[in-house]
Parts: structure tokens; C-alpha cells; sequence
């Protein structure tokens, strides 16, 4: 490539014209393509956070079990036993609109990456996925593409996937969502960081060899898609699950020795910012010598090595003296090792190349003088709340229920999970589908983790700060659920254009109500993602600030999930008042998305989930749902199907119509399955908790309070059908 | 008509498939193997008889669903 | 009992294995590399599930030709155990050491789900410990699990009693809708000619620990352990 | 010297990724496509120059590793 460096140039990498400016006032003469990209992608939205840095600091990130919160490549907590749960969530939205199998794939080998490379065995693999209307055929290749990728890449690494979220909304046509969460397991005295240190000692690149794969993706990632995303494909890179199984294998092997000083995996912009943020963190100088770097191509330049994403490659400054065991360990996995380079006194990185000196940048002022933006914000008025007694009910109770049951956004999702492995390790206590919280124990210990993903994208888009806090909520309340004790979360902010006021306020907001709910229910955010630009043609998705949960069960044996047993009590907690604004009911079957989103009481909250986990681990509840879209109905027709009993409902309260009662999404509840109905509600009711029986279970129908029986076999047909009839249309 | 159209991965898109192979094959003791690219065959047996037509219409199905054309590139032969 | 594990790269339920099998027998499992040669003194070789070199190719077809499977091939020509499990049973047949070959699932699909498994025989050394014709639940992750033989071959198998295990609905029958990848005839599992070498597609492995929703796969690996437990005691 | 390996399932071997393809394009309109076979193809760039030679290792390669002869059959062609 050969092309003048110019301000021309230099916005066409993404950089403003004051943005150039303090290039060229760093470097004091304008710099070299190489030193522009360079400058390019680590001032990129995607590597600098220069839109959000600012809000992001208002999130909590402490509390005595977290040892790492954000800054490093995930976050980690202390599960107890000497262990620490590493874990994170990074969005690949972008690339797997363009190619959904590839996109999908690498984001997963992505963020597998920023796990094992803090010395964690990932255990468990996560998705929150977002797609367009479903009525598009765009909109099935990218959910077949995504969902094959996903299962591609994680069953070949064999770290089973074991849990997700799903959504439609038209919102996310030409812009799906695909978040992937990883959480590993480390002893809390190996945990590995990324900050060089030591002046002379090699930086080592193992992995895979580099290729002129995905060239500029992480600029990619941070402009908006206009008419010309088809010209942008080439940037495509492929994964390569195989050798990220070995780059697990050698990279834990390794770990097991004192080799290794610092470690950091290659991901967005490469080379460029594993070396920067490496060298920068441990306050030294780096010198790379381009000529060592394993290639697949011939005749890529500096700046093509520098920039490419190639995947599956990490980089390492070891210590001099045991860079002979660690090549061995690398040989034995077959896999590339090579010491390109060094650590230096400087201050700078500097790139040499065939002998010339592609590139000198002092590191501090590259990240000190990185862009940060105070981008003005636009709140979005409040919508007022709806009343339900205002919302006829034409459908009825049993013709909603089977219409919500089976619509995309309350439908099975077996067919997407049959697909992933979710049994690989032989640790999975709770799959897909049996719990609000995926449960994954720990080899060797009696503990196990509780894993969810959440958000409600329509609530955050009728009030972001509401919706932000729910999202919070529902994590630590889907962890509850099983008995396990909420940690911490991860989270990935995917908005709009920055740019536009009202984007920037939904993030402003959505962070306000996430920090409100993180504080009082003591949960802090440890690490996370930031994927902004999300627009097609000018037009936003939804704000979708996802929430990735972990919580711990000391006793794997006591955790319980939603399939109901029979001939029991059907109890719910939490109060009830029927709200019907932004619910499911509101839109599926009134057709209409309006009204304030349901509130969440941050205190009733914690009052009712700290109940429901004692009443877990004291062996009271058999059976336990959180109360979410689609309301008290779904809940327990969720449960019927998963426990294969039916349940015959009492009538509900007078004061609420019915199908506000029914369907209405009211925050802060659960629907719990119990021996002794009436004792449990004494119980519940002492603790000052609003209790009140729903019905008992048994049998083989689903018995509704107007009278109307549905067959298990007859909703489990509604329920399963969607996505099968849907993906098995052909092309 | 047979059409046989051919699907590779475009040049410098990564091939797991083809460097395992190769891989492999070095194991096995076969020496001079230089570089191995995958990829996909597929047959049609069409109805249409001119040879023209047969071609442009398995070129428009290479297109639309036979190749991945972010990643890859064909070539359509026809056959007997 | 003891038992070897082979580890290919790219395979991933050897730790699922090595539970399995250590719960059963008491004994852990010995992991051996893909280029070593020696077996020497194990009652028992797994080839567990997994990717092997990334199953590029064919799946098992790289593995098939490590080093260490010219060792397990003439470890079963002496008489020894081998179990291979998913990608370990497609690399018995690539190997040649089980007939047939295991193609691309049906449905084009990954697979990932429970299955059940009827019993067909029970005086092996691996099966003895359920019931004749026995069902049992096994969690089954693969995406090429279709079983193939050419029709001679089938014919054979069924009429050497080879045929270990089918898939079948949850009270015995032996129907299409309960053959989720495509098998001809149902096959899940088939034995050498002296029914010393099983090669099955689901994975019992995944279920012998009641905290993982049942104790289905554990009777497998008990009539493992109690095959070679005189000998082990002895020892 | 370039040789092509080209893979293809034996007749009488199932191919359901022939089939599922063969109901795509009809599902996108594509009308007489009356078969469609899915196979693998392998592109070996060999040092060696002499195309006997170079053919029998090709074949050699594909009997030893590229196809799987129980449900494979497989030929191969030389090129530039
Ligand atoms: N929305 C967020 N909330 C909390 N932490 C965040 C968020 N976004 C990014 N971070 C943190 O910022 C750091 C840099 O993130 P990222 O650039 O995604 O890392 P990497 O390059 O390792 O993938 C990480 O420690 C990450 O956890
Ligand atoms: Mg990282």
C-alpha cells in the first residue's frame, strides 16, 4: 500500500481532523502509514472507549470477593476454596452480520481468549443474541449462520455452552446482536495480568501464523453500516477452533510454570494493541522485529502485520531463562513460538521491518492523549404509565397463552441449544432449559457457579435507566433462582451512534439505573464490552445493555431449576400490581409497544430474592422461576413443560383484571413449588414478602383460572414449533 | 447437462482445513507437499440441454447459495 | 482396571472419560500422548470424544493415523479392551479397526441432546452390567453420527451379534424418529468379531453422576471395572 | 506441479448435503435441477515435477488419507 499519510488518509481511518492533530503533535512530523494505523485503531472507539470511558466510571466495580475488576482482559472473582471465576462478555455484532458463521465463531475464539489468557480453564460459554424481524429471510441466514457458528467453534474447543438469551425485534434488522460470555475457573495465586516488566526479556508470539485477515476490523467495528458494509467484507476473518483447543492446552500447561511474565491475547487491532497495552500497563519500552512474526501470506508489510486480526494468537513476555521449556511446550502443541522481540527502557514502541524502522511512538502519550468524549446527551422523555384497566382483553386468557407460548420471543429454543454441546466436562448440573441460571460445577469441589445472560431491550427502549436497572435485576434474580449467591456481572453496552445525543443519553441512563441496581443488590460490574454504532442506514437498535451474571452455590446438590414436580404447591412471591406497559402481552396480543416499563424495587428486590435463596438451600423449594416477559402465565406454563405436570390455577386477585394479573410483568417475583403451601405463605408473609398460592401441580393439563384446559402435549406443540418450521423453510 | 461447480476460499482467507491436511500429510511421510487448499464440489445434473444457459444458470446458483462469496470463489465447468 | 486414555489434539471429553472411569473403578486413567507407542500393562483403552485435529477432513481420519494407533491396533489384535467413544468411535472406523464409516448427521446438524440406547447384548464385557435390552439415557454431541456399512457389512454385523446398541424411543422400540442422526438401522454402537472393541456414537460418560441428571452411562464403566478387578486386586 | 483431488461419495451412499442443497435451490426457484452431488475437493501444490510422478503421489495421498475408500471414491487431475 502505498499512499500518502495525510489528513485525507487519515480520516479515512477513522481519525478527526483534530484527532490527527494530536498525531502530529505527539510524533512532531507527520507519521508513517504504519504509525497512522496504529494511531488509528487504538484511538478506534472499539480500543479506546473514548465515547464512553466517562460513563462507565460511574458503574461499581467493588466488593471484597472481587480481586480484578475492569482493566483487565476479564474480570475475576473469589468463589472461595483458593478459586478464582474469571469472566467476561465481548460483542462480535458487526462481523456477524456480514459472515454469520465466521463472525459468530471468532467472537466466541474472542473472548475464550481473554479468559484462558489470565490462567483460567474456561468452563462455560454464554450468548446473548439479538436479531431482526423474523419474518426476513436476512434474518434467518443470520440466525442459522450465528448459531451454527456459535456451536461450531465452542464444541470443537469443548467448552460446553450452557446458556443465552434470544430476541427479535425489527430494530436489529441489518444489525443483529451477538454478545459471547466465557467464565473460567483459576486458583486466585495464578492468575496472570498483562503488564510487562523487566527491560531485555523476549515477547513471544505463539498461536496461529498471521495473515492479512480482518485488516482494520476494529475501525470496522465503530462506523455505523451504510449501503457500501458489501465493500467492507474482505476484513473478514475465519476461526480456527482446532488450534485454539491447543493454544488452551500449551497456554495452561505453561501456566503451571513460572515462565510466563506477562500474557495478553491478540485481539481486536492484533499485534498493535497486545504490544501497546502490554508495554503501556508496565510503565516500558517494546521493540518489534516484524521479521520474526510467524505469516501465512508473503509480502505483507509492517503495517499489514501490525493491524491484522488473524485469531488465535497471544502474546507473551517470558522469562529469559525458561524461554527453552516454554518453546517445548508450544512444539509439543504444535504450534508457532517465536521471540519477535524484546522489552526496552524507552518508553516507545518501536517496529522494524526488512531493517527499516516502520514505526517509533512514545507509549505514553498514545494513551494519555487518547480521545475521551464528553459527547453531549438527550435524555428520552419518560413515557407515562399505562393503566391496565385501560387495556381490553379480546383474546382471553387461554388464546393468549397459547398465542405468547409460541410467538419467537417467548417460543423454545431447543432448536438453538440442540445444537450446542452444553454436557462436555461432565460438569453441567443444570442444561438450557432447566434452570433460570445455567449450574456448572467445579471438578473436584462440591461448588458450582450459576450463569445467566439478561436484558429487555424494549424496556431500555422505553426507559433506559428503568431498563438498565431490570437487566441488572433479572441477572441476580435468574441466579437466585437456583439458590446460588449472585457475585458479580459482566456486561456489553450495544448502542447506537454516539454521536447523537439521544444515543448518548440512553447510555447515560441505562448505566445510571445499572449502577443503581449493581449497588443495592450488591453486584459490581467487573468487566465488560462497549459496542457503539449499531445503526443501518441512519436507524439505531434498540438500547441493549446485556448482563452477564455470576453467582456461586457452595453445594451443587442443593440448586434447584424450574421443571416442576408434581403434587405440590404452586407459590408466588413478590408483589403484584399488573403491569401491562411494554409487556409481551401488550404487544403480541393487544398489538401495541407503549406504556413505562415495570419498575424495579431495589429493596423488595433484595428482601424477596434473599428469602427465595434461603428457602432454596433449606430444601423448602423444589421448583423455582423468576417471574419475567410474559408474566405469571408463561412462568408457570414454563414450568409445567419443563417438569412434564400440569397445574390447575386458582383464580386470581379481584382487584386486577385478569389479564394484567395473568400476563402483566410486575418486577421482583418468583414462582416457587412447595410441600406445604400454607406454611411456606406464613413464612413468607412473616418476612414481610407478598405471598400468595397459585395453584397446585399434577396431572397432565394445564387448568387456566377462566376454566379453559390446555393438554401439556397441545402446549408443548405450540411452544416447540417456531424455530423448527421456521430454519427447515430452505435456502 | 452436468454442471460441476467448484468453491474455494478466496486467496489469503485463512484454510484450517487445507493446513491440517497438509499437516497431516507431512506425518504420513509425504515429502514436497508445498501447500493444500479445501474446498467444495458440487454436481448438479440439470434439465438444460444448452450449454450456455446450463452454465449461467449454475454460475446464478453458485452465487446465491452454493459459495459464500464473502469468503469464497468458484468456477462453474460443464460436463457431458 | 487399568485404563489408558489417548489423547489426540483437538479431543476434549478425555477429563469426562477419566471421571468415568476412575469413579468406577477407583483407579485413575493413564493419558497417553498420540505419538507414544506403548500400552504396555493397561486392561483398557478409550479413545475419548472430541475434535481430533479438528475433525478437518473426515472426522477421526488424522488421528487414525497417529503413531500410538498402530500400538492400539495390535493391542486389539493381542485381545485388548478398546473403547472408543463419538469421535473416538469414528476413528475406529477410520483406523479400520471397526467397519463402516460414520457420515455427516442427516439433518446437517450438530446433535446435542439426550438419547436412549436399547441394549441388544449384555454378555460383554462392557454391557454386562445392564439388562437385555435394556434402555438407556446417554447424552449424544456430535455432528456426524450417521452410521454407514454397505448392506453386506450390515448383514453381517446383525447376524455376528455385533450390533451393541440402537437408538430407540424410551420403551424399546426401535423406530426413525428415535434415529435423530440417520443411522442405518439404528446403530449407536457396534463390536469387533470378538467383541472386545466398541465403538459407540452417545456418550455414557456424560452420565454416571446423579448431580448431572442420572447414573444411566455408570453401569458401562462398572462392567469395565468389574471385568478386570480380579486382576487389579491382584496387583 | 498442482494435482486436484476430487472426493465424491460412492453411489449408494447417502448424501444429504447433495439432497438439502438440491431442495434449497428449489425453495429459491431454481427449476430442472434434477441431481446434486456434494463432494470435497483438494488442491496439493507438489514440488515435484513430473507429472507421472506426481499423479501417483497425488493417488498415493488420496488412498492413504484424502478419501475414505469405504464411502469415497476420488480421482485425480493434474493442472499447470
Ligand atoms: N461496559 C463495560 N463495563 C465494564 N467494563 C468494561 C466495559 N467495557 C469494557 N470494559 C473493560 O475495559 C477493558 C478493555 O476491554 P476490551 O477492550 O474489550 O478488552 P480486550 O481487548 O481484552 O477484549 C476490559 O477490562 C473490560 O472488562
Ligand atoms: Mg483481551
Amino acid at each position: 500500500m502505498q499512499r500518502d499519510v495525510n489528513q485525507d488518509l487519515a480520516r479515512e481511518f477513522g481519525l478527526s481532523a483534530e484527532e490527527y492533530g494530536r498525531v502530529l503533535s505527539i510524533m512532531g512530523r507527520p507519521p508513517s502509514l504504519t504509525e497512522l494505523g496504529i494511531f488509528s485503531v487504538m484511538w478506534s472507539e472499539h480500543c479506546s472507549y473514548k465515547s464512553s470511558r466517562v460513563w462507565l466510571k460511574q458503574l461499581p466495580t467493588k466488593a471484597p470477593w472481587v480481586i480484578h475488576g475492569p482493566g483487565e482482559n476479564a474480570g475475576v472473582v473469589d468463589i472461595g476454596e483458593g478459586l478464582a471465576a474469571i469472566f467476561k462478555m465481548e460483542s462480535h455484532n458487526h462481523p456477524s452480520f456480514i459472515e454469520p458463521y465466521q463472525g459468530a465463531a471468532t467472537g466466541v475464539g474472542g473472548i475464550l481468549r481473554d479468559v484462558f489468557t489470565m490462567g483460567a480453564r474456561p468452563i462455560a460459554n454464554l450468548n446473548a443474541l439479538r436479531f431482526g424481524s423474523p419474518e426476513t429471510t436476512v434474518t434467518r441466514r443470520v440466525v442459522d449462520g450465528v448459531v451454527r457458528g456459535i456451536g461450531g467453534y465452542g464444541n470443537c474447543v469443548g467448552v460446553p455452552t450452557v446458556g443465552g438469551e434470544i430476541n427479535f425485534h425489527p430494530a436489529y434488522d441489518g444489525n443483529p446482536l451477538v454478545n459471547a460470555m466465557t467464565v473460567g475457573i483459576a486458583r486466585t495465586d495464578r492468575i496472570f495480568l498483562s503488564a510487562a516488566a523487566g527491560v531485555g526479556n523476549p515477547v513471544v508470539y505463539v498461536g496461529s501464523k498471521t495473515g492479512r485477515d480482518g485488516i482494520h476490523g476494529a475501525t470496522m467495528a465503530s462506523a455505523e453500516f451504510g449501503a457500501d458494509a458489501e465493500e467492507k467484507r474482505p476484513t473478514v476473518q475465519v476461526g480456527d477452533p482446532f488450534i485454539e483447543k491447543l493454544l488452551i492446552e500449551a497456554c495452561l500447561e505453561l501456566m503451571e510454570t513460572d515462565a510466563i511474565i506477562a500474557i495478553q491475547d491478540m485481539g481486536a487491532a492484533g499485534l498493535t494493541s497486545s504490544a501497546v497495552e502490554m508495554a503501556g500497563k508496565g510503565g516500558v519500552g517494546i521493540a518489534l522485529d516484524l521479521d520474526a512474526v510467524p505469516q501465512r501470506e508473503t509480502g505483507m508489510s509492517a503495517y499489514e502485520m501490525m493491524l491484522s486480526e488473524s485469531q488465535e494468537r497471544m502474546l507473551m513476555v517470558l522469562r529469559p531463562d525458561r524461554q527453552d521449556a516454554a518453546r517445548a511446550i508450544f512444539e509439543k502443541w504444535e504450534l508457532d513460538f517465536a521471540v519477535i522481540g524484546h522489552l526496552t527502557d524507552t518508553g516507545r514502541i518501536t517496529i522494524r521491518h526488512q531493517g527499516v524502522t516502520e514505526a517509533d511512538i512514545p507509549l505514553a502519550p498514545l494513551a494519555d492523549q487518547a480521545p475521551l468524549y464528553h459527547r453531549p446527551t438527550a435524555e428520552t422523555d419518560k413515557p407515562a404509565i399505562l393503566n391496565p384497566a385501560r387495556v381490553e382483553d379480546r383474546v382471553g386468557l387461554t388464546g393468549a397463552l397459547l398465542r405468547l407460548i409460541a410467538c419467537p420471543d417467548l417460543c423454545s429454543r431447543a432448536w438453538v441449544w440442540d445444537q450446542y454441546d452444553s454436557t462436555v466436562g461432565g460438569q453441567t448440573v443444570k442444561r438450557p432449559g432447566a434452570a433460570d441460571a445455567a449450574v456448572v460445577k467445579i471438578e473436584g469441589h462440591a461448588m458450582a457457579l450459576a450463569l445467566t445472560t439478561d436484558c429487555t431491550p424494549r424496556y431500555c427502549a422505553a426507559d433506559a435507566e428503568a431498563g438498565g436497572a431490570q437487566a441488572v435485576a433479572e441477572a441476580w434474580r435468574n441466579i437466585t433462582a437456583t439458590g446460588a449467591r449472585p457475585l458479580a456481572i459482566t456486561d456489553n453496552m450495544n448502542f447506537g451512534n454516539p454521536e447523537k445525543p439521544e444515543i448518548m443519553g440512553q447510555f447515560a441512563a441505562a448505566i445510571r439505573g445499572m449502577a443503581a441496581a449493581c449497588t443495592a443488590l450488591d453486584f459490581p460490574v467487573v468487566s465488560g464490552n462497549v459496542s457503539l454504532y449499531n445503526e443501518t442506514n441512519g436507524r439505531a437498535i434498540l438500547p441493549t445493555p446485556a448482563i452477564g451474571g455470576l453467582g456461586v452455590i457452595e453445594d451443587a446438590a442443593k440448586a434447584v431449576g424450574y421443571a416442576l414436580p408434581p403434587w405440590l404447591d404452586v407459590v408466588l412471591l413478590g408483589a403484584t400490581k399488573g403491569w401491562l406497559g411494554q409487556s409481551l402481552w401488550l404487544r403480541e396480543i393487544a398489538g401495541r409497544e407503549e406504556g413505562a416499563p415495570p419498575p424495579v424495587d431495589l429493596k423488595a428486590e433484595k428482601q424477596v430474592g434473599d428469602f427465595v435463596r434461603t428457602q432454596i438451600l433449606a430444601g423448602t423449594i423444589r421448583a423455582c422461576h423468576d417471574v419475567s416477559d410474559g408474566g405469571i402465565m408463561i412462568a408457570v406454563a414454563e414450568m409445567a413443560l419443563a417438569g412434564k405436570a400440569g397445574v390447575r390455577l386458582s383464580t386470581g386477585p379481584r382487584d386486577i383484571p385478569g389479564h394484567a394479573f395473568w400476563f402483566g410483568e410486575d418486577q421482583g417475583r418468583y414462582i416457587v413449588a412447595v410441600a406445604d403451601g400454607a406454611g411456606f405463605i406464613r413464612a413468607a408473609e412473616a418476612a414481610g414478602i407478598a405471598a400468595m398460592k397459585l395453584g397446585t401441580s399434577g396431572g397432565r393439563d394445564l387448568t387456566l383460572p377462566d376454566g379453559g384446559t390446555i393438554s401439556l402435549t397441545m402446549l408443548a406443540e405450540a411452544h416447540a414449533r417456531f424455530f423448527p418450521e421456521w430454519m427447515e423453510k430452505g435456502a | 447437462m452436468k454442471a460441476i461447480v467448484r468453491v474455494m476460499l478466496k486467496n489469503g482467507v485463512l484454510d484450517p482445513q487445507g493446513k491440517a491436511i497438509e499437516h497431516a500429510l507431512a506425518t504420513l511421510g509425504f515429502q514436497g507437499v508445498e501447500d493444500v487448499r479445501a474446498g467444495k464440489i458440487i454436481e448438479l445434473s440439470l434439465a438444460e440441454t444448452d450449454p450456455e444457459r446450463a452454465r449461467a444458470s449454475a454460475e446464478e446458483m453458485a452465487r446465491r447459495l452454493l459459495a459464500n462469496t464473502v469468503i469464497e470463489s468458484f468456477t462453474v465447468e460443464l460436463a457431458g | 482396571m487399568k485404563a489408558g486414555i489417548v489423547v489426540f489434539p483437538g479431543i476434549n471429553r478425555e477429563r469426562d472419560m477419566a471421571i468415568a472411569l476412575t469413579a468406577a473403578s477407583g483407579a485413575r486413567p493413564r493419558m497417553i500422548w498420540h505419538q507414544e507407542r506403548d500400552l504396555a500393562g493397561l486392561d483398557l483403552v478409550v479413545l475419548p470424544g472430541g475434535f481430533s485435529h479438528g475433525d478437518y477432513l473426515r472426522c477421526g481420519a488424522m488421528a487414525a493415523r497417529a503413531p500410538v494407533m498402530e500400538a492400539v491396533r495390535d493391542f486389539a489384535a493381542r485381545g485388548g479392551y478398546v473403547l472408543g467413544v463419538c469421535n473416538g468411535f469414528q476413528i475406529l472406523t477410520e483406523a479400520g479397526l471397526l467397519p463402516g464409516a460414520l457420515l455427516r448427521n442427516a439433518s446437517l446438524r450438530f446433535l446435542s441432546m439426550d438419547c436412549h440406547l436399547r441394549v441388544e447384548r449384555t454378555d460383554t464385557a462392557f454391557a454386562g452390567h445392564y439388562q437385555k435390552h435394556a434402555v438407556f439415557r446417554a447424552p449424544m454431541a456430535h455432528g456426524d453420527g450417521n452410521y454407514f456399512a454397505d448392506a453386506a457389512t450390515l448383514d453381517r454385523l446383525e447376524g455376528e451379534g455385533l450390533v451393541g446398541f440402537r437408538y430407540a424411543m424410551p420403551d424399546g422400540a426401535i423406530t426413525p424418529e428415535a434415529n435423530r442422526n440417520g443411522s442405518q438401522r439404528n446403530i449407536a454402537g457396534i463390536y469387533s468379531a470378538n467383541l472386545r472393541v466398541l465403538g459407540l456414537m452417545p456418550h455414557p460418560e456424560d452420565l454416571v453422576d446423579p448431580l448431572m441428571g442420572g447414573t444411566d452411562g455408570k453401569p458401562i464403566f462398572d462392567a469395565l471395572a468389574a471385568t478386570f478387578a480380579p486382576r487389579s486386586r491382584a496387583a
